[in-house]
């Protein structure tokens, strides 16, 4: 008997817990080109805005040790033609669709999402309530409780189905924001967005990202993800979907332990776009070695000291 | 359409071309059959330094032993491991990628600009378009450089029989100065005007060439670099200002643009 | 005409900038067997606290995507056996000394500078307000803004020579905190210690640190350090000491671009005790190669977009 | 004293030892001279995925060819990667560490209890003690494993003339059982009780041994493991519990301990 890979939480059913993460799969056209998207989990797509992005100028990505840095700056096709151009693909694929929505402002979140409530594929919304590489917006909300909670709030109003928060790691305490967005009422939440960080070249004495600063992502920053997975778990009773430098099977095996219920692989999809395909096969493995039935037996079973 | 697929080939052969060059052979490439000039393949490099792969244009395939072919030069931290990697070593490979060279018609001349590292994937455009039938005496094979050293693998382009151009800044072989010079001179000489531009190397070849292009208005297309996280159009990483507003992505829209489609 | 790679802060001069961090040197004595300790700026002690501590039991490390979490748990001998048995090495080393010093409460923080106060040898104090690793004490003083400015202020008045505050990177505002240590007399600042995050071994399901979680160091924080140097230096006048995963002269010159006046090197010594040796070259020929005279001429240098 | 420090040095050897043992050689190692048994060189390992060395015992020296060896199990990724590497690739070691065996008294006879990985420091410091003029035959070599494949190099003991004692779990070789056994025996028909117990290998190993020497009163030394960021004493991370109290570092107050020291 096989195990089951199949994960629910805010009442949604998913085919397995791994997703792409936002900003890491466009809106699935390419990765489509390398294996089915019905092999996701979840497609989570780049943030989409209320107006297109443009983002900032290149060089907009640079290289770190087992990491990178980006500095995108929420390029996207804009709300209008999402809908129009790239909603028809997304509603032929096999897999759950998540859409991550980013605003400089209340009002533009809840214009976004409200544009969205009535697209019936559209299973869940992420609020990008952390992106560090904006001026606007972005990671204000995600660093201030008060903010957190009223967003999520106005958004639950505009929009039936789940909304996810999706958290910054850039705070004194991750766990409060958490609570201000359960409070606010959302239905899962994401940990964790990108690190605030840079880099020089030494030559040119330029920062190696227009934005002057970006955010890191990558196998670098597994182990604060996790810490963060553990914290927000022990202080809140949402689903967590846990992100961070996750680039194989038994990555996502720390992630469940230390409190997720799926994970989202980002960074990872640029060096193996079909690191997903993998993972899949890995976590199959893993259960049947272990002699689970699924992925809930793992889900905040860190034995601790 | 090709279907980007990640392997693992063996590296059979390594060869040090000098100055800095080396040409690299993998087995078994499954994909060598859908391979096209202008594309690239986007290599992983075992090594703690190295986070993303390093995107080295074809520059050959052979169907037959479904081996395919990189020519490299050393310029950082990647590209010298890449120098450092012995035969028999496993190397992953993304690929193929990109939009590739349109083929000219019978009709035109091709007029190749290659330089530096765009030389590899225009060995590869001459060699496929000899292969399929194109007229020899209807590729002009123009390449720049600043010294002799700089012209790799001269002898296989002679080989193909096609009008060999070689231009170098101190004159040590070919014509002395940089090479759109002598392009431009053949432009405009050209007795009729059926040419089409092919153009790969260092930023100012690419500039001047395609600026040749637009205010000759010689048709053709231009292969343009870019550090690429991903490859594979996702990451938004490797983007080029269009001369009509917005961004392209140089993996997934490019590497080969249009003359005259691309702000440089 | 060879390069001046002499830097002073707080009215104290160094040979030059570069620095061995607190916990990635002892007190000295073992690196001392591989290079005669006169080779660096200054070598800073692992903390010392009131009592000796022993530390968490092992395991108390792990390696991770190039860096490693560590939970030590501030083991070290004591403010008596530290006077009695490392002052007297450190007297004879030709080289300058920084005590950090750690505690539970003001008070332990207070009792232990004030027995270092005439202690000659001692250059300066650096008060590690930022330790993931205990408990108590450790980073609470670095989270919170008033703490950080009323224990500074109670140190400078029993330590008569320069004090360093050494920020924890686990805070929404660095900027904050480090305005704060300023504002309580501070004459340097210390960014970044760790990062907080862990590993989770996926056949035992424990934790791979028995605390745990665990402080990330190495070259995976580089990018999150720089990036707080940056912060720091645009809202603080402080001189500023970087570190977090600097492993070569290139790594430092780009902190020095983004404001600091000095660095620390830690963890790149496990891998290489001899790293400040060669940094020392790199750097030379790095001022060289660009025609500068100084470090200072690099300090704040970084040219933004 | 010895002072560590770090160099390149480049793999002139590898032998596959089978059963996913392999011996490998470095030259040019200037600290041969300075090389004791139980003593270990740290060794860089270039890769992606590993940040910290690896911590190899010294299995042999040649001070005229400047040479170094180690014998090394494939066990997890960094031994993986030490076992891909090839002849004539540069590795950095840093060396030699850790306080080093003490030596027998002529008088005394080394009963040597070996087993696993703790093979290799045991196979120099017999090589050692012959080489010194340790008469072999008050060198009692016990060396045990599950089965005979365990048991590398065996003839490099045979040929050191010392009496040697192989014995394996299943028998294939030597008494069956577990090594521990047969020492005991020997140690209680010892005639004069001049002995000095040598002990490295597994857990359950040095632990069996450890409480012998303590229980029947031998002196003699065990050489620990423990994962080791930094392998010179300043990350405090290897640390193990003393009977006295407090900790000690594996890889400055040991690897090597006395019987009885160590709280197992
Ligand atoms: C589609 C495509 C095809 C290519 N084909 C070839 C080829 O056939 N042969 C060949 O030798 N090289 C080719 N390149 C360039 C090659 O990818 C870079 O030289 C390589 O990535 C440099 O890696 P590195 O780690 O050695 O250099 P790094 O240490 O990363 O950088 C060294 C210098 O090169 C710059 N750089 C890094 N990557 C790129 C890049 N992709 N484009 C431009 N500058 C870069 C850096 O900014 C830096 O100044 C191609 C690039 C692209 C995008
Ligand atoms: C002083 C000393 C001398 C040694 N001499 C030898 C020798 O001569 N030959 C030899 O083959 N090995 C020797 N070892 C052990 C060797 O260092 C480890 O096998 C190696 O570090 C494992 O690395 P890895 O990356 O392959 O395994 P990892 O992937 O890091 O780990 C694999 C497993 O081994 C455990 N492990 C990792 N490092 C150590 C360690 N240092 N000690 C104990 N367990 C560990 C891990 O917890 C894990 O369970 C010695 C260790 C020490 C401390
Ligand atoms: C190039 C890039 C672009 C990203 N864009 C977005 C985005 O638009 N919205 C968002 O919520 N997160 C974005 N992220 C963050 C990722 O979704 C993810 O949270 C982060 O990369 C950590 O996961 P990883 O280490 O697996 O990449 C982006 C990350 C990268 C690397
Ligand atoms: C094993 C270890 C022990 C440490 N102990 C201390 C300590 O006692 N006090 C302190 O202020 N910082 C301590 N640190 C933090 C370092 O001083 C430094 O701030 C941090 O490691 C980042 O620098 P790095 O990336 O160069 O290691 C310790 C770090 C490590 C790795
Ligand atoms: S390299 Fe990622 S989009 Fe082009
Ligand atoms: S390994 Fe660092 S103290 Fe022993």
């Amino acid at each position: 008997m096989s195990p089951d890979l199949r994960v629910s939480f805010a009442g949604v059913e998913f085919a397995n817990p791994i997703m792409t993460a936002s900003g890491c799969c466009g809106y699935g056209e390419e990765l489509a080109k390398v294996y089915p998207l019905s092999k996701l989990g979840a497609l989570v797509t780049k943030s989409v805005t209320l107006k297109p992005r443009l983002g900032h100028p290149p060089p907009r990505t640079a290289e770190t040790a087992s990491g990178m840095l980006n500095a995108i700056g929420l390029a996207n096709v804009g709300i209008d033609c999402f809908i129009t151009d790239k909603i028809p693909f997304l509603e032929k694929q096999k897999t759950r669709v998540i859409v991550n929505v980013a605003g400089s402002s209340l009002n533009e979140y809840v214009e976004v999402c409200g544009r969205l409530s009535d697209i019936a594929r559209v299973d869940m919304i992420e609020l990008n309530i952390s992106c560090p590489n904006v001026d606007e917006g972005g990671m204000e909300f995600g660093a201030d409780p008060v903010m957190t909670e009223k967003l999520v709030a106005a958004v639950k109003k505009v929009f039936p189905r789940p909304v996810i928060a999706k958290l910054s790691p850039n705070v004194t305490s991750i766990a409060t924001i958490a609570a201000a967005a359960e409070q606010g009422g959302a239905d899962a939440l994401a940990v964790i967005n990108s690190l605030v960080g840079t880099a020089i070249d030494v030559e040119t004495w330029r920062p190696r990202l227009t934005y002057n600063k970006g955010g890191l992502t990558g196998a670098a920053i597994k182990p604060v993800a996790l810490a963060m997975v553990n914290a927000v778990h022990e202080k809140c009773r949402l689903p967590i979907i846990g992100i961070g430098g996750i680039s194989n099977g038994s990555d996502a095996v720390e992630f469940f332990l230390c409190g997720a219920t799926a994970v989202q692989v980002g960074t990872a999809l640029f060096i193996e776009p079909d690191v997903p395909v993998r993972m899949l096969g890995e976590l199959k493995a893993y259960l049947k070695r272990k002699k689970l039935s699924s992925i809930g037996e793992l889900t905040g079973k860190v034995r601790k000291y | 359409m090709t279907r980007p697929s990640c392997q693992d080939t063996l590296l059979i052969k390594k060869r040090d071309l000098k100055n800095n060059y080396f040409s690299a052979t993998f087995r078994t490439y499954s994909r060598v059959d859908q391979c096209r000039p202008g594309q690239f393949v986007h290599i992983q490099i075992p090594s703690a330094e190295i986070y993303f792969r390093r995107a080295m244009s074809i520059a050959g395939v052979s169907s037959r032993r479904r081996e395919i072919e990189v020519i490299f030069k050393v310029v950082g931290r990647g590209t010298r491991q890449l120098g450092n990697l012995h035969e028999k070593d496993r190397v992953n490979l993304l690929g193929p990628l990109g939009v590739p060279f349109r083929w000219p018609r019978k009709s035109e001349t091709a007029v190749i600009v290659a330089g530096g590292v765009g030389f590899p994937p225009l060995l590869y455009l001459a060699s496929e378009m000899v292969k399929r039938g194109h007229d020899p005496r209807r590729i002009e094979f123009f390449y720049g450089g600043r010294s002799s050293a700089d012209l790799i693998e001269r002898s296989r382009i002679r080989k193909l029989g096609v009008r060999f151009h070689p231009v170098t800044e101190d004159g040590s072989v070919g014509e002395k100065g940089l090479v759109t010079g002598p392009v431009e001179e053949f432009v405009r000489r050209a007795p009729n005007r059926h040419l089409r531009l092919y153009g790969c190397g260092p930023e100012g070849m690419l500039k001047a060439t395609n600026e040749l292009g637009v205010r000759l208005k010689v048709p053709g297309q231009i292969s343009l670099e870019a550090p690429m996280p991903c490859g594979i159009g996702i990451c938004l990483g490797c983007v080029v200002p269009l001369v009509g507003g917005g961004h392209a992505r140089v993996c997934w829209d490019g590497p080969v643009f249009e003359i005259g489609e691309v702000a440089l």
